[in-house]
């Protein structure tokens, strides 16, 4: 008896199973994106290819004389690091300009399809039944076009066109090229968010929400939009990609952005022209090209893992 | 499974009315509509295009038309070229084998490189090569395939000239097999590496959340060797779903088609598409469209009658 | 008499099935509830037992419309809930709770505990955002946890005190009546009895109602009054808890208490009733009596009246209740008998 | 005693994860018997059915890694074989059923494929052969019409019935060990009886071994003959099947015992063990069950006990109850 009274005693000293600190959700994404380092380096080269494409071309000297003996001086000197083009346009501040243009381009789009692609989704998934069917069946529709026709088709209507009034003639292919892109690439996402509401709906802690009095506003709020938004926010970073990645294509057939409106693929484009004599020329925008969306995919990639509360523990 | 076939063809329905109901509309939202070629010649008179127009139905109300032009396609009736006069249909079938064969050529090059890389690095996960594979697959999927193209010509064609440059046939040896090999290098391997990038991602994750099941672990408990194990086990139970993958990919890989044909000149139906656009050969550009439409809907649904064969689960139903 | 709570009259769920995809038909239903009634009286706990499928979980839910039931009625404190609009469910939601099986899909991964549990308070704007925080505070010593937890995510604790967790959660607004779905079954052994014992606590200290699901036979007939036997959507049996496991009288409810494997070596050579074949499907129940594909005491039967008959609940004085042609009484007239309460 | 058909001692099995080294098995000792059945019963993480894997040697590389200890199957190592000798003893020698029907079954391949694999590989025999083997394996497990059901798919079984199958996959090649982990969780209570009957109906009839892994104290009162009890990735308690029962010795077998409701005994209060089982990666020095334990002394959370022999075929491993307060740990004892 003795020995139990003592050893109740010593029990309350027993080593206690202590959690670790709480640790706050966005910190614990971050640490989580930082382990994975291809992620990390590709965040790294994508600010620095943005902010140069921003402020770049300030600090570059854009024309040099033309030189009419030697129209296509495009070899790389000093004072122009990848040469000039055949209009003796310094083919770094040309690539740069080009970057905002494509990045605009890619960015907008993406935008717009993951909007559209969120709103067909979400309400399909959430309402379901007949909702979901019309829903579904449209996005199918869609994905049975074949997409870079659908686009090329669309472009070759809309070129010319003035959408936006304020906006010089030039750029008025801008938002044109966005609309169509991104009014062409939501699906995926619409998939996407269909699957997660579908799924979320039919979750016990959802379930527990409307046991406790919860309506379908305070549900969507609360639980089932916070679940989602990690899929539909990596979705999202790699739908720039692919935006990107159609802008250029698009442009790169001749269906895109045009001339002189700089960007990656009509770049490419042009430079097809001279392969023989400055082969260098074809490199470089497809490289640009080629950079962003691999850095926008390992980023996605880090995301993912930062993200997904299955993975955690790992 | 009778049934489920006889479902699943029920279901392809709407979805094809659908869909060349948009591009129907596609068709009338074009600038100048369906005679937008005729409208701009000078030599044909205002009366004359109100006659065509009647001739072609187009004075009927809009869903009139929908189901005559509708009618006219399940007849093969896909009218004549603006261009060139002749049958759009016989057009088309003209520059299919080239691109089929393309397209085959990419299909099974990527998916067997693809598929061998996935379930490799997938059984070494975590190793250098899984590592190498993942990062390949990211950089691949991440090419602008244009780009990859013209340096494939660059470097193989226009420096090392070791491949042609484009075309089908060299003007020598023409229809030799061999030589169309040899000209078919360069486009199948630029169409091929995004697939095969693709692929065995897919693969990859696919035989990973395979190798884990209990029936895997199982098979293993038998006593079977490593290589029964993966080959009849896991192998074929990750396979099945890349049957929906290969129909699912068939629109990309067709946009790819277009994009090759392109840069190394290759008489296909992508060029074709694209001469129809630059000459608003519109009979043309609908017909292409629409084929290719109806060819992802019915590779779509013989994917789902494949992949029902293929899983007992589904077949029972 | 003890007043009754909660009464449940001929309640019906049947799940249908669609075929077809221009004209979708109904070609048959998972009858998963189909027609029972009982009733459960203040301050006891019900236990609800049965193997899985025969429609317990689906009980639960239909008592707190979490699924819409497709007949019958359910009243709560003398209010027929079914008829009600949403708008009137609602208040409604304050007085009766559910406690979930699963611990670890029935917190919102994305929610920190302290909201997760403040969550009912919040719905019914019941109390500003101070009094939440004490009262949350409250409510996670009250189970048995720190209150530092509050700023917590749900992954980083175990199953035991996820479920207390869950279990705050329900008491926030402080109900008459819980619905406890299976509450202990996906713990570890060594950590249900802390659960079982912290709901026992409850229920005296707050004076909850308990309809205490579970397929444990050992574990409802610990905790509840009375215990309920439920077979393929039909209750076969009810009675005390005392009563049933001495005296079962239904042959179904015969089979589960002598299947289920008693943790005590010296008892092993005891008689048992072993059921041949497998649990029928509730899409065609077999006719007449559910169980009488499996009753190995079919055949005491005269005129195979269990294949062609189901036999009514009938009341065998003092409350027992059976559902079986072997034993031949009266239809329970009324549902509520008189249980002495432990 | 003869000599036991398997004998594992000091078996330590670890997983190398980017967090730490994972002692998901770290000590397990237990003999089974010739026509015996051995229970390891523990709570979902205390290693048991890692020790199985070990035991078959399918514990997935490269993470996870048997480090220490051994397995005498028939005086044999089997830590020490070749992988090649190894693949002859799985399926054919030592057997396993796992715990999920549902999932331990092939879903594209028939039953019959699947029960005849094993048999044409270790009895090299042909398809024809195997495949009335297989037949005769099926009705010993009580499949009706076995002789048509054997062209099945999986999914076309109920639960019961595909568990039926997966004991009949594993007797097709007669093992003399089986190794049942958590055989009947998945299943309803009379189907679990089913199940159990015919285990020890096998057990009689073909005095196989039986290592069967649960976490219900009540299935192993009704099948077993020995026990270990695991905590932590260690074997706490081992003994006789009675003894356990009413002589547990070590805190957390009592604690169990206490714990669970008993059918037909009416108790107001169980007793329950306090506190949550230890997460294997951040173990605490000394015993992982101090912190729960009743009946803790400083020295429980200092040094880990050793696995004592207390009474022939009765082996705990506790500071308090052992009677080993006061023996220092001997230098270099295995644990």
């Amino acid at each position: 008896m003795s020995m139990s009274t003592s050893s109740t005693a010593i029990r309350e000293q027993a080593p206690e199973q202590v959690m670790p600190p709480a640790e706050p959700f966005l910190r614990m994404v971050v640490r989580r994106f930082l382990k994975h380092r291809l992620a990390v380096i590709s965040l790294g080269v994508l600010v620095l290819l943005i902010l140069a494409s921003i402020i770049g071309p300030h600090f570059l000297p854009r024309f040099d004389a033309l030189d009419l003996d030697n129209p296509n001086q495009a070899w790389p000197s000093l004072a122009h690091p990848l040469g000039t083009d055949e209009l003796g346009e310094d083919v770094l501040a040309r690539l740069l300009v080009a970057g905002r243009f494509s990045l605009f381009v890619g960015l907008t789009a993406a935008f717009l399809g993951v909007f559209i692609g969120t709103i067909v989704g979400a309400i399909s998934g959430y309402f379901g039944k007949i909702v979901d069917t019309i829903g579904m069946r449209m996005t199918d529709m869609f994905l049975t076009i074949p997409l870079l026709m659908l686009l090329m088709v669309l472009s070759s209507f809309t070129r010319g066109k003035t959408f936006v009034p304020f906006l010089p003639q030039d750029l008025q292919q801008l938002p044109i090229i966005v609309a169509i892109i991104g009014t062409t690439s939501w699906m995926g996402v619409a998939r996407l968010v269909r699957g997660e509401f579908l799924a979320l709906r039919e979750q016990e802690f959802v379930e527990a929400s409307r046991a406790v009095g919860g309506k379908s506003f305070w549900i969507i709020v609360r639980h089932m939009i916070p679940n989602a938004m990690a899929p539909i926010f990596v979705a999202a970073t790699l739908s720039v990609g692919d935006a990107i990645l159609l802008e250029s294509a698009l442009s790169f057939l001749g269906m895109g952005v045009q001339p002189p409106v700089p960007t990656w693929g009509n770049m490419l484009t042009n430079a097809q022209q001279y392969m023989i004599s400055t082969p260098w020329l074809a490199v470089y925008p497809g490289l640009m090209i080629f950079l962003v969306v691999v850095s926008i995919n390992f980023i996605g990639d880090g995301l993912r893992d930062a993200l997904d509360p299955k993975l955690k523990g790992r | 499974m009778g049934a489920y076939v006889v479902r699943r063809i029920l279901t392809s329905i709407p979805l094809l009315l659908g869909v060349t109901l948009i591009l129907f509309l596609l068709m009338h939202l074009m600038p100048g509509g369906p005679l937008a070629a005729y409208a701009q010649n000078p030599h044909i008179r205002p009366e004359d295009l109100a006659k065509i127009r009647h001739i072609m139905g187009l004075d009927k109300p809009l869903w009139m038309q929908y189901f005559f032009w509708l009618g006219a396609m399940l007849t093969g009736n896909f009218g004549a070229s603006l261009t060139s006069g002749q049958p759009v249909l016989a057009m088309f079938l003209s520059r299919l084998p080239n691109t089929l064969m393309l397209m085959g050529a990419s299909l099974v090059v990527s998916l067997i490189i693809g598929v061998l890389l996935g379930v490799a690095s997938a059984i070494k996960q975590y190793s250098a090569f899984d590592f190498t594979v993942t990062t390949l697959a990211f950089i691949g999927y991440s090419l602008p395939v244009f780009w990859f193209g013209v340096v494939l010509m660059l470097i193989f064609a226009a420096d090392l000239r070791w491949f042609p440059a484009g075309g089908i046939h060299s003007i020598a040896s023409h229809g030799g097999i061999l030589d169309l090999a040899w000209h078919m290098v360069l486009p199948v391997t630029m169409l091929s590496i995004v697939s095969v990038a693709g692929w065995s991602r897919y693969m990859r994750s696919s035989m990973l959340e395979v190798i884990r099941q209990d029936y895997v672990r199982m098979a293993r408990a038998k006593g079977l060797s490593e290589q029964v194990v993966i080959m009849k086990h896991a192998f074929r139970n990750a396979l099945i779903p890349l049957v929906t993958l290969i129909a699912l990919s068939l629109p990309g890989l067709l946009g790819g088609a277009i994009m090759t044909e392109q840069i190394f000149g290759w008489p296909g139906v992508g060029r074709l598409f694209f001469h129809a656009l630059a000459e608003s050969d519109y009979p043309l550009m609908m017909a292409i469209l629409t084929i290719s439409a109806v060819a992802v809907v019915v590779s779509n649904l013989l994917a789902d009658i494949v992949y029902a064969a293929l899983d007992p689960r589904i077949r029972y139903d | 008499m003890t007043d009754k709570l909660l009464e449940v009259k001929d309640l019906k769920k049947h799940f249908p099935i669609h075929r077809g995809i221009v004209f979708r038909r109904e070609v048959g239903a998972v009858k998963a509830v189909d027609g029972i009634s009982f009733d459960v009286l203040k301050g006891e706990t019900l236990g609800l037992v049965g193997e899985s499928g025969c429609g317990k979980s689906t009980t639960g839910r239909l008592i707190l419309r979490l699924i819409e039931p497709t007949s019958g009625s359910v009243r709560f404190g003398g209010t027929d809930l079914l008829p009600l609009k949403d708008r009137d469910m609602r208040p409604m939601r304050r007085r009766m709770q559910i406690v979930f099986q699963n611990p670890y899909g029935s917190l919102d991964p994305r929610m920190m505990v302290g909201d997760s549990i403040a969550e009912p308070l919040r719905v019914h704007k019941l109390m500003d955002g101070k009094q939440i925080q004490q009262r949350v505070k409250e409510l996670l010593e009250r189970v048995g946890m720190s209150p530092t937890y509050a700023n917590r995510y749900p992954h980083e604790f175990s199953g035991g005190q996820r479920q207390r967790i869950g279990i705050a959660r329900a008491l926030a607004i402080n109900p008459e009546f819980i619905v406890a779905d299976e509450p202990v079954s996906a713990l570890d052994v060594s950590v249900q009895a802390q659960v079982l014992n912290l709901l026992a606590d409850l229920q005296d200290e707050f004076k909850l109602t308990y309809l205490f699901i579970a397929h444990n036979l050992a574990t409802v007939q610990h905790i509840s009054d009375r215990v309920a036997v439920m077979y393929l959507g039909k209750m076969v049996e009810l009675a005390s808890s005392d009563r049933l496991y001495a005296e079962p009288k239904h042959p179904y409810t015969q089979a589960l208490l002598s299947a289920a494997p008693i943790a005590d070596p010296t008892q092993r050579k005891r008689d048992r009733m072993l059921l041949q074949g497998d649990l029928p499907s509730p899409v065609n129940p077999p006719s007449g009596c559910r169980f009488h594909t499996r009753c190995p005491l079919v055949n005491e039967v005269s005129n195979n009246l269990c294949k062609t008959e189901d036999p009514p609940l009938g009341d065998l004085g003092g409350g027992h209740l059976v559902a079986c042609h072997l034993h031949k009484v009266a239809p329970a007239s009324h549902l509520l008998a008189t249980v002495p309460r432990a | 005693m003869a000599e036991p058909l398997l004998k594992v001692s000091g078996l330590q099995t670890h997983f190398f994860t980017e967090e730490g080294v994972v002692k998901a098995v770290d000590g397990v000792d237990f003999e089974v018997h010739r026509g015996q059945v051995l229970g390891i019963v523990g709570e979902s993480g205390c290693g048991k059915s890692v020790t199985t894997l070990s035991i078959l040697r399918l514990v997935a590389a490269p993470q996870g890694r048997t480090v220490g200890g051994q397995i005498l199957f028939k005086g044999q190592d089997l830590l020490k074989l070749p992988e090649a000798q190894m693949r002859g003893i799985r399926g054919n020698r030592i057997a396993l059923i796992s715990q999920d029907p549902l999932t331990s079954l092939n879903p594209v391949l028939t039953v019959g494929e699947q029960i005849m694999e094993a048999i044409i590989l270790h009895q090299h025999v042909d398809r024809r052969t195997a495949r009335k083997k297989a037949i005769a394996a099926l009705e010993a497990v009580g499949i009706p019409s076995a002789a048509s059901r054997i062209d099945e798919y999986p999914h076309q079984f109920s639960g019961g019935m595909r568990q039926r199958v997966v004991i009949a996959m594993a007797l097709s090649c007669e093992p003399e060990l089986l190794i049942a982990d958590e055989p009947t969780t998945a299943l309803d209570v009379t189907i679990q009886a089913q199940i159990l009957a015919l285990m020890d109906d096998i057990r009689r009839q073909r005095e196989a071994a039986i290592i069967l892994i649960t976490h219900d104290l009540g299935v192993v009162a009704e099948m077993c003959d020995y026990v270990a009890v695991m905590y932590a990735g260690k074997v706490v308690e081992y003994s006789d099947v009675a003894t356990i029962f009413a002589n547990p010795k070590h805190p957390y077998t009592r604690g169990l015992l206490k714990s669970i409701p008993q059918l037909g005994e009416k108790k107001s209060r169980l007793v329950p063990i306090e506190g949550q089982p230890p997460s294997l990666a951040l173990l605490p020095p000394g015993c992982a069950f101090a912190p729960r334990c009743t009946e803790y002394t400083r020295k429980c959370s200092q040094q880990m006990p050793l696995l004592e022999q207390i009474d022939t075929n009765h082996m705990v491993r506790c500071w308090v109850t052992a009677g080993q307060q006061d023996t220092p740990a001997p230098a270099g004892a295995t644990r």
